[in-house]
């Protein structure tokens, strides 16, 4: 199954692109994405989006889907 | 309506123009409350040239209209407007534009606060402050 | 600022041009809270023709010029506008309009609630209605 | 003295006039005003303001003052 993983404004500087495509053989957590797609620890306060609604790290991902990483937010 | 955009825009235009476009509501509504946010030129102390704001195209929109829908839901508003920036934002620009219709006063007015405040909470903007000391990201209230 | 008149008005357009005109906030403030009281052609059920809005000249602008004080000693904002309606007063046209500009925007939300309150509460205006059963006071909230 | 006595909305057409002008022998107090000038009991809820002050019905009354009486707010 296919993934697209989205980093957003300190994560995405964090890790130096804004996306990837994660192949995954299996059915995975945003946890397990994280993990997959950014290679190193979640910064505290990481918030989760998965197709564009607000989630968390437990969530089970399906084929297809979206998934963002970003900081809390700051707009207004 | 939710707009997100990259334009600068004058806040009591687009109020003017929104409701002049309007139909159907005229004489049907008695209070209508507002909240605008506006870029200032100084923040904690020092100096801001400029600001860029971005955000999560898709999510910002489908989170904005949710919020309008709870707010319509919890009291009586008969209509909301949500206009946020984004982008590169100069020091006097506004960066966001709430306004609620109802037929009284303390719903349009609790409407609009509960607006701003779960934006403010939730929506997936971030702001990067550029100053005297480089670029800089700013910390959640 | 408080202007107390019998004048029709566009509350954007006054915004705009007291903004236009005001100097030295640009880019001080970050928040701009704002109500507009509108006249509805229904009240309560039936059909309201026009309204005539009587008040106690003098007393109302040094009341409303007080309430302004307060809601500056209260909240930190850096300005007020009231402005307010008197005479025959049509469905759709504005009745009220203030806005409170401040730093953050819970001290400008704060304010201008606090005004709009106060004002509902002692602000010497009385309405008059005229429907199709004839004149009658307003009663009080 | 003289006191400068003004009516606002229904109590300014209770009593059929907007205002009376009181020439008074001793100092009174609001309430004296009221029976002096408007000779009628005051309706229930009857607000009272003092030089454009609101005030009360025991306020003692100086010569010049302007004492005014109205029914509960409607603006805004």
């Amino acid at each position: 199954m296919s993934i697209r993983v989205r980093y957003f404004a300190s994560i995405r500087e964090l890790l130096g692109r804004d996306e990837d495509v994660l192949d995954a053989a299996s059915e995975m957590t945003v946890t397990e994405v994280w993990q997959q797609a950014a290679q190193c620890e979640a910064p505290a306060n990481t918030l989760v989006a998965v197709n564009e609604e607000f989630s968390h790290w437990k969530q089970a991902i399906d084929d297809g889907d979206e998934v963002a990483f970003f900081p809390p937010v700051t707009g207004g | 309506m939710v707009i997100v955009s990259n334009e600068t825009f004058q806040p009591w235009q687009v109020l003017a123009d929104y409701e002049r476009e309007r139909v159907g509501l005229g004489g049907q509504y008695g209070a209508t409350a507002v909240f605008v946010g506006t870029m200032r030129s100084l923040n904690q102390g020092h100096t801001v040239e400029a600001m860029t704001l971005e955000h999560y195209p898709g999510m910002t929109e489908k989170y904005l209209a949710r919020v309008c829908e709870e707010a319509a839901g919890k009291w009586e508003v008969m209509d909301c407007f949500v206009r946020h920036r984004y982008g590169r934002i100069l020091p006097d620009e506004s960066i966001v534009l709430i306004a609620t219709w109802s037929q009284h006063r303390k719903q349009a007015l609790a409407a609009c606060q509960y607006i701003i405040d779960e934006l403010k909470i939730r929506a997936p903007f971030w702001k990067q402050e550029v100053t005297d000391r480089g670029h800089s990201w700013v910390s959640p209230e």
